[in-house]
């Protein structure tokens, strides 16, 4: 897997006491999009934030052969780490405007951010709208958006999606993740997305792993994945 | 979920982890064992109090005066402690005023033994209930403040209070204060004057001590600590928060008041600046130091407010306070949770060592 | 049992509910769907009385619910969960099971710091109540542990055994399978199946997992910008041009 | 009539000096969440500071920059040893680090300084402006001018700088600012740097009128409080016009109501404060917190 | 949870096992450390005091609001230093002075007193500073007998009580102060028409009901007070409503910030030029400095004590010795600290006293603290002395005015004893 661009090897990380993975190895190839599937608990988004320098790890992180692990979030977002976290961390009492020139914090370059910025509202027409807004009279869906749209602010190289689903609704939801693989398509963006409905994830991923107790116990394409009687039962069930 | 408190040199817990320090097998009787773990575990805990109960009553006959006074002096600030803990450890409500109602509970005696000539001890229910009183009234703007607002507020009354204590000089004896005869030990007791007032605030924090956690193991002290993590919930479980936040308000000025007039009794002495917004700040900061939302908290807290600052100036007698801000510090470093906190945590680490080993 | 009629809701300039109507039938299980923002979780916040109708009325078994206070809604026999979890991080699972038969008690300060014999009883018996709930729900063995720090399913479960101590007739559910994955959704939709026949419980749930709604609900409501679009059987709503233009999206 | 503006105009003069201490307050809390009580003890502390220099022979305005530099150094440092360490433990914890702060502050500075009065010099020229029978003095008017500024340069940082929006970024949600690029050790280490220059000025503006000694900011700290709740916790300019009034109401309340003298004069603005949470619970200009159910 | 809370328990017993290992239980009033003396002063109690030693325990506040006054103790120790190096103790007898702080608390007080008299086992409580913290101790003081000399406090009860009588105060107390600034009025402006500012304490009314007494029957009215409570910023407001009143004396009753405070307030106002009387408490040249002495001249005060700063006393003897000895023995001390020579004062005042005492026992001491007869003590105003008697327990009820011209006090008139001027002072 020489060719990857993001490498995961051995990985342990927990909060205090409590150890959550326990050598996770991954790799993930350049403009992928890779799905994290796997029950509550397994470990799925302290591996996101290990990914992004949230929690303290053991391990190896390579993002396109430089060294992550150990580095404070704040770091990893200079070196183009975005990450989406569970709960979107809207800046709640800040204007729309502002969340999403907040993601373009760590550039330097002002015409680039203002390009970005239209760029972004291209993509999320109803974040144009309410540029002025204060974000947390924002919906759940819209803030999930701004959400996202804050992350590709960065231009990020790396894009960590943490269950953008949840609490939304379908149609939402899938609005999200057409998004999601158009900005992939066109920009080339590496995505890694944790996801509990399974079907969804499968539907946009290249690529995705199965995390059960902290280790990965499965990994292949979306559509082997798909096929795959084990996932089918454990994460594909209750399907409309 | 049992496993020895074991802290070397303590004499009086070591025979006790010892019965329970092996680890319970597990059998085709687990249930029934596990039961019996229960009652034994209960049974300590019980045993460690009356434990602690024995050494507090055997002390005043061993200590000089000086210390059984001091001593003393920690059961006043626990139970005044105590309260407060019912409102910020248990309700989730803060309040920087709580010298006020220690302040009405001690100027309450005061004024009572002044005027009426009141027996001592008929004092402390009326001191209770006018804190008590008092607290009702400001709980009730309590309801609808949060946090910060609602500290700031308390802070206003204890403020307000020391110049407010000078103006009705005729009845509070004004910035002069109050001088006031101790109660005398009955001749039956044989007991001498500083051991005679330690054995009062012995019971009276005894007794609150049993209210408090009477309270807080009920279905009241569920509906507070609901109260205190999540509001919306609470009320949606038929919590009523109006109710519940005002009575806390009230009851733990109540604490405070009792402690009050305990301290009337034992220093003899009111005066409005002896309760200023200092006695408020060191009264948080001592249910802090100790430990919030734990009932070893109080005593720890009180042990902390009464021998701290003369540890300070033991260190540093050219500026104590130097040594007692960084005492106040480190121990917030040390015990984010309070010393409390850190003596739970220091009993689970041995108990793990002693686990492995 | 529920019959909510012209409910509007309007906070600042948005009008989050715009003349609701629906009813439930004792026993029933019903679907609450629709977009996010569409008003659901106000309508639940209104039918607790955590926020104020502009206009409309709701009544509960024949009375009307408008008029009851807040703290009152529990010992009405109305339950709810909460979306993002109402839990009290810092209370043990047994506690917090305990708070929610809280209007099933009637020890106040006094009595309770007193410790009078008949809080004692009441206390051994709401507490042999809730320790047969745990069992029930399969939350024994974490009974003693601070609620904070438990997986997501089990505080899922936690929550729901919370809301049955206080033997509600109608039981409010806020998303409760929102973050389960598909065998945890699976587990969780026959729990409350048992649930329902053993406490005879009347449901109102809002979800946006279709499969769990689906499977579960004997009538689905769908809501859009504070409106009702359909009503019906789950599979008629889902089949609903309306419903599948505003919420469920071509793809389902 | 004009006696009565007379003392409108003398309580905004004290109610200056509250709203510059409560600036500092509400700065430290917007970033951080906490009341710091060690806030006037600090204002103090650069005020000695300030003096030192000027006792070493530089003129004031050669010591206000050097003395402002000082505090915002020192702001930055007490913010790596004494809160970082807490950073994350519950919200009283970090409340009674800063009042152990207090103790050791004040204690400190009348070690180091001894409780004597110092002479600390009058920035504003003696004498006072006149105008239809009304006198304000040009301390009252270069404290009024001076808190203005503080606050409008404040404004232009939060708002139109980048630093500015990225330090409202770690008020609102500090996670989701690390996560976005913001070194929020530094940014907090900033805000408490901000603070301290901020009761940098407000000491040096009270020293002269108030007369310097370790004790000097413990009364402004109590009625900075009152100004801080008043306006609402988390607003700066809340904060300014929340100190006037109490300056105001505190001043007229003084002369004017019998009863009330000067004796008890302190309780009317906490009379007002009281009305006004009641009215609304997190202060006149403060948020009530947005979103959306 | 079970076992935190055994933990909690077994750390708590195990702080007051440790406090309990500090001492057994000795029967009350009668210790092991409790002893009496033989011969003429028989049965009298020498605790404390030995052919050698002697140990003192005074308590002050060194902390918190008021620790000011904590340099008091300083001055104190360096003399009792530099009487033990060169002068071999007080009749052979080496001072050991032990200080505790109270914070200005009367609860802590009390402790420290108890710690000083059980645990220390001092032969007097010398000096406890405050009224409230004096107020807190004396009974106990009286209770075991142990003398409690010279308290840093001027209120009028130290000397007019007498059930207490163990304890006695030093200073000129706040009434006849009071009687002086009168006195000087009814000679200099006996239509004074006079505003008060005053600190809202023992201290503040203590001192303007003396005045107000001593005004009874004159022309002179006082027709505007305000108080201020310590924990106020500023005097400011007070200041404006009390030049609202038309006064043309202002009795400036105050500790030192507000006292300038008060000064500069004055001196701004250029509308209102009343006769500015300032108390002792905030006469220090340190207090007046800050304002600018262009603006304090011919404030008037009084005082029975040398100001260290004070020109006039550069070149006095006692002075000279004072800041020799200071600097030897308290070299971190800064000798123009009026606190510090107030220290010394009422050391040495200690010394004379203890000189005078017939037995070298706590009886001894209290019957020669109670008997002081014109006793000359250097720090103290030229003329002023102390007297005491049976009914009479004020050591010093001379002082002398001053008026503030240049840079320094001029004392003026003749030094003015109250208790000659107006009776002695009786409780009421």
């Amino acid at each position: 897997m020489s060719g990857d661009f993001l490498t995961v090897t051995d990985l342990h990380a927990g909060y205090g006491d409590a150890r959550v993975l326990h050598g996770v190895d991954l790799a993930v190839g350049r403009g992928e999009i890779c799905a994290i599937l796997g029950p509550n608990g397994a470990g799925k988004t302290t591996l996101l934030r290990a990914l992004s320098g949230m929690v303290r790890v053991r391990g190896g992180v390579r993002l396109d052969g430089t060294a992550l692990a150990g580095r404070p979030p704040d770091a990893l977002a200079r070196l183009g780490v975005a990450h989406v976290p569970e709960g979107r961390g809207t800046f709640t009492p800040l204007t729309v405007e502002e969340n999403l020139r907040l993601g373009a914090f760590t550039r330097r370059d002002r015409d680039g951010i203002e390009a970005d910025l239209e760029r972004v509202c291209a993509y999320f027409p109803v974040l144009r709208a309410r540029l002025g807004q204060v974000a947390g009279s924002l919906s759940g869906g819209e803030q999930q958006m701004l959400a996202i749209g804050r992350a590709l602010m960065l231009r990020p190289r790396l894009l960590l999606l943490d269950e953008p689903s949840l609490g939304l609704a379908p149609l939402v939801t899938a609005e999200l993740f057409r998004i999601v693989r158009t900005v992939n398509e066109q920009e080339r963006t590496t995505v890694v997305v944790v996801e509990q409905n399974a079907h969804l994830a499968l539907d946009v991923a290249h690529r995705a792993h199965v995390l059960e107790s902290g280790r990965i116990v499965l990994s292949g394409s979306a559509a082997r994945l798909r096929a795959d009687e084990q996932v089918a039962r454990s994460y594909l069930g209750y399907r409309v | 979920m049992s496993g020895p408190a074991e802290t070397a040199g303590e004499p009086m817990t070591a025979e006790k982890s010892e019965t329970v320090g092996k680890p319970v097998a597990a059998g085709p009787a687990a249930g029934r064992r596990g039961a019996l773990v229960r009652a034994v575990t209960a049974h300590r805990g019980r045993l460690a109090v009356a434990a602690l109960l024995a050494v507090a009553c055997y002390l005043p006959f061993q200590l000089v005066p000086f210390h059984v006074f001091q001593l003393t002096m920690v059961l006043v600030y626990a139970v005044a402690l105590l309260g407060l803990n019912l409102l910020v450890g248990h309700a989730g409500q803060i309040s920087l005023g709580h010298g006020a109602f220690f302040a009405v509970g001690a100027y309450g005696t005061a004024i009572m033994i002044d005027r009426w000539d009141a027996p001592h001890l008929a004092t402390l229910p009326v001191a209770a209930a006018a804190a008590f009183a008092l607290g009702l009234a400001f709980g009730l703007p309590a309801v609808r403040l949060h946090g910060l607002y609602l500290a700031l507020v308390t802070l206003a009354i204890a403020v307000f209070l020391v110049p407010l204590l000078k103006r009705f000089e005729s009845v509070t004896g004004g910035s002069m204060g109050l001088t006031l005869g101790k109660p005398a030990p009955p001749a039956w007791t044989g007991l001498a004057e500083d051991q005679w007032l330690y054995f009062l605030a012995l019971a009276v924090a005894v007794v609150t001590f049993l209210l408090a956690r009477g309270l807080l193991r009920s279905r009241v002290g569920r509906a507070l600590h609901a109260v205190r993590d999540d509001e919306a919930a609470a009320e949606v479980m038929g919590v009523r928060l109006s109710f519940h936040k005002t009575l806390a308000f009230a009851w733990s000025a109540m604490f405070a008041g009792a402690a009050g007039s305990v301290y009337t009794w034992v220093i003899g002495f009111v005066s409005p600046d002896s309760f200023s917004v200092t006695l408020s700040i060191t009264l948080l900061a001592g249910i802090v130091v100790g430990g919030l939302g734990s009932l070893a908290g109080p005593l720890l807290g009180g042990l902390f407010v009464m021998f701290v600052p003369s540890i300070s100036q033991d260190v540093n007698e050219a500026a104590p306070g130097v040594v007692f801000g960084l005492l106040i510090i480190a121990v917030m470093y040390v015990a984010p949770a309070g010393l409390a906190g850190l003596a739970a945590r220091l009993a689970r680490s041995t108990m793990r060592i002693l686990r492995k080993g | 049992m529920l019959e909510v009629r012209d409910l509007t809701v309007r906070f600042g300039g948005i009008t989050a509910l715009d003349g609701v109507g629906f009813s439930v039938r004792r026993g029933e299980m019903v679907g609450l769907i629709g977009p996010n923002g569409a008003g659901k979780t106000t309508l639940f916040n209104c039918l607790t009385r955590r926020c104020d109708a502009g206009s409309g009325t709701v009544r509960y078994e024949g009375a009307d619910l408008l008029a009851v206070p807040p703290h009152a809604i529990a010992a009405a026999g109305i339950a709810r969960t909460f979306q993002n979890l109402g839990l009290f991080p810092r209370m043990s699972v047994r506690d917090n099971v305990l708070v929610g038969a809280h209007h099933r008690g009637g020890a106040g300060f006094l009595a309770a710091s007193l410790r009078l014999p008949r809080v004692r009883r009441e206390e051994a018996r709401l507490r042999a109540e809730a320790d047969g709930l745990l069992d029930r729900l399969a939350l024994a063995a974490v009974a003693g542990h601070p609620a904070a720090g438990l997986p997501f399913g089990t505080l899922k479960r936690v929550e729901l055994a919370r809301a049955l101590a206080g033997r509600p007739r109608l039981l409010l559910l806020d998303e409760p399978v929102n973050g389960l994955n598909s065998a945890e959704v699976g587990e969780f939709a026959g729990t409350l199946r048992a649930v329902r026949e053993e406490f005879d419980v009347t449901v109102v749930v809002v979800e946006h997992h279709m499969g769990f709604v689906m499977g579960t609900c004997d009538r689905v409501v769908c809501l859009n910008f504070g409106r009702r679009i359909a009503e019906g059987t789950p599979e008629e709503v889902r089949r609903d041009p309306g419903v599948m233009e505003a919420y469920l999206g071509a793809a389902v | 009539m004009a006696g009565f503006l007379q003392q409108v105009i003398e309580g905004l003069g004290a109610g200056a000096i509250y709203a510059s201490l409560a600036l500092a307050l509400v700065l430290i809390h917007r970033f951080t969440g906490i009341v710091n009580f060690a806030q006037g003890e600090l204002a103090m502390f650069s005020t000695y500071v300030a003096w030192q220099f000027t006792a070493a022979g530089l003129p004031f305005w050669a010591a206000l920059p050097l003395t402002l530099a000082v505090s915002f150094a020192g702001g930055m440092l007490i913010e790596r040893v004494v809160i970082r360490p807490v950073e994350g433990a519950p919200e009283l914890t970090v409340v009674i680090v800063t009042v152990g702060l207090f103790i050791f502050v004040n204690a400190a500075a009348g070690w180091i300084w001894s409780f004597l009065i110092k002479d600390f010099p009058n920035p504003f020229p003696v004498g006072a402006v006149e105008a239809g029978g009304l006198t304000v003095s040009h301390s009252t008017l270069g404290v009024l001018a001076v808190v203005g500024a503080v606050m409008g340069l404040l404004y232009l940082l939060f708002r139109h700088t980048k630093v500015g929006l990225g330090m409202r970024a770690v008020a609102a949600d500090p996670v989701s600012a690390r996560l976005v690029g913001v070194r929020v050790g530094r940014t907090l280490a900033l805000g408490w740097g901000l603070a301290a220059t901020v009761g940098a000025v407000s000491g040096v503006l009270v020293a002269p009128l108030l007369f310097l000694e370790p004790n000097m900011m413990g009364g402004v700290l109590i009625y900075a409080f009152a100004a801080a709740t008043l306006g609402g916790f988390d607003s700066p300019g809340g904060a300014v016009v929340g100190g006037l009034v109490v300056g105001v109401a505190e001043t007229l309340a003084g002369a004017y109501v019998g009863f009330v003298g000067s004796d008890l004069k302190v309780g009317v603005p906490l009379a007002v404060i009281l009305c006004v949470l009641l009215l609304r619970p997190q202060g006149l200009f403060g948020r009530a917190a947005v979103e959306r159910a | 949870m079970r076992l935190s809370a055994i933990g909690r328990t077994a750390v708590t017993a195990g702080l007051l096992l440790a406090a309990a290992a500090c001492g057994g239980r000795e029967d009350p009033g009668a210790g092991a450390g409790a002893t009496t003396a033989a011969g003429g002063c028989q049965g009298q109690q020498t605790t404390g005091i030995t052919d050698t030693g002697i140990k003192l325990g005074g308590i002050y506040p060194l902390s918190g609001p008021a620790s000011a006054y904590g340099a008091i103790p300083k001055g104190i120790k360096a003399y009792f230093d530099y009487v033990n190096a060169e002068q071999n103790g007080i009749g052979g007898r080496k001072v050991e002075f032990v200080v505790r702080d109270d914070g200005y608390q009367p609860p802590k007080a009390v402790e420290e007193a108890r710690r000083l008299v059980e645990q220390e086992q001092v032969f007097a409580l010398f000096q406890t500073l405050g009224t409230p913290s004096t107020t807190a101790t004396w009974d106990y003081a009286g209770q075991r007998k142990v003398p409690q000399v010279f308290v840093a406090t001027g209120a009028s009860k130290w000397g007019t009580d007498t059930r207490h009588p163990w304890t006695i105060g030093w200073q000129p107390n706040y009434v006849s102060e009071a009687r002086v600034y009168a006195q000087y009025l009814k000679q200099e402006r006996p239509d004074a028409k006079v505003a008060v500012l005053y600190q809202n304490d023992d201290f503040g009314k203590d001192l303007l009901g003396g005045f107000r007494k001593a005004i009874e029957g004159s022309g002179i009215t006082v027709v505007a007070e305000q108080s201020y409570e310590v924990s106020d910023p500023s005097v400011d407001p007070q200041m404006r409503n009390l030049a609202q009143s038309g006064a043309d004396v202002l009795l400036n009753v105050t500790t030192p910030r507000f006292g300038s405070q008060a000064l500069a307030a004055d001196a701004r106002n250029t509308k209102w030029n009343p006769l500015h009387i300032v108390n002792n408490v905030a006469a220090s040249i340190t207090v007046l400095r800050p304002v600018g002495f262009e603006n304090v001249q011919g404030v008037v005060s009084a005082t029975y004590y040398k100001d260290p700063v004070d020109p006039q006393w550069e070149n006095d003897p006692e002075m000279t010795l004072y800041r020799a000895k200071l600097k030897q023995y308290a070299p971190d001390a800064d000798p123009s600290v009026p606190y510090h020579a107030f220290g010394w004062a009422v050391a040495s005042s200690f010394h004379k006293t203890m000189e005078a005492a017939k037995c070298p026992t706590r009886e001894g001491l209290r019957d020669s603290m109670r008997n002081l007869s014109g006793v000359e003590v250097g720090m103290l105003l030229p003329g002023v002395t102390m007297s005491t008697g049976p009914d009479d327990g004020f050591p010093i009820e001379s002082m002398r005015l001053m008026r503030f011209k240049g840079e320094r006090w001029e004392l003026f008139g003749e030094v003015i004893d109250t208790r000659r001027e107006f009776g002695p002072l009786t409780a009421d």
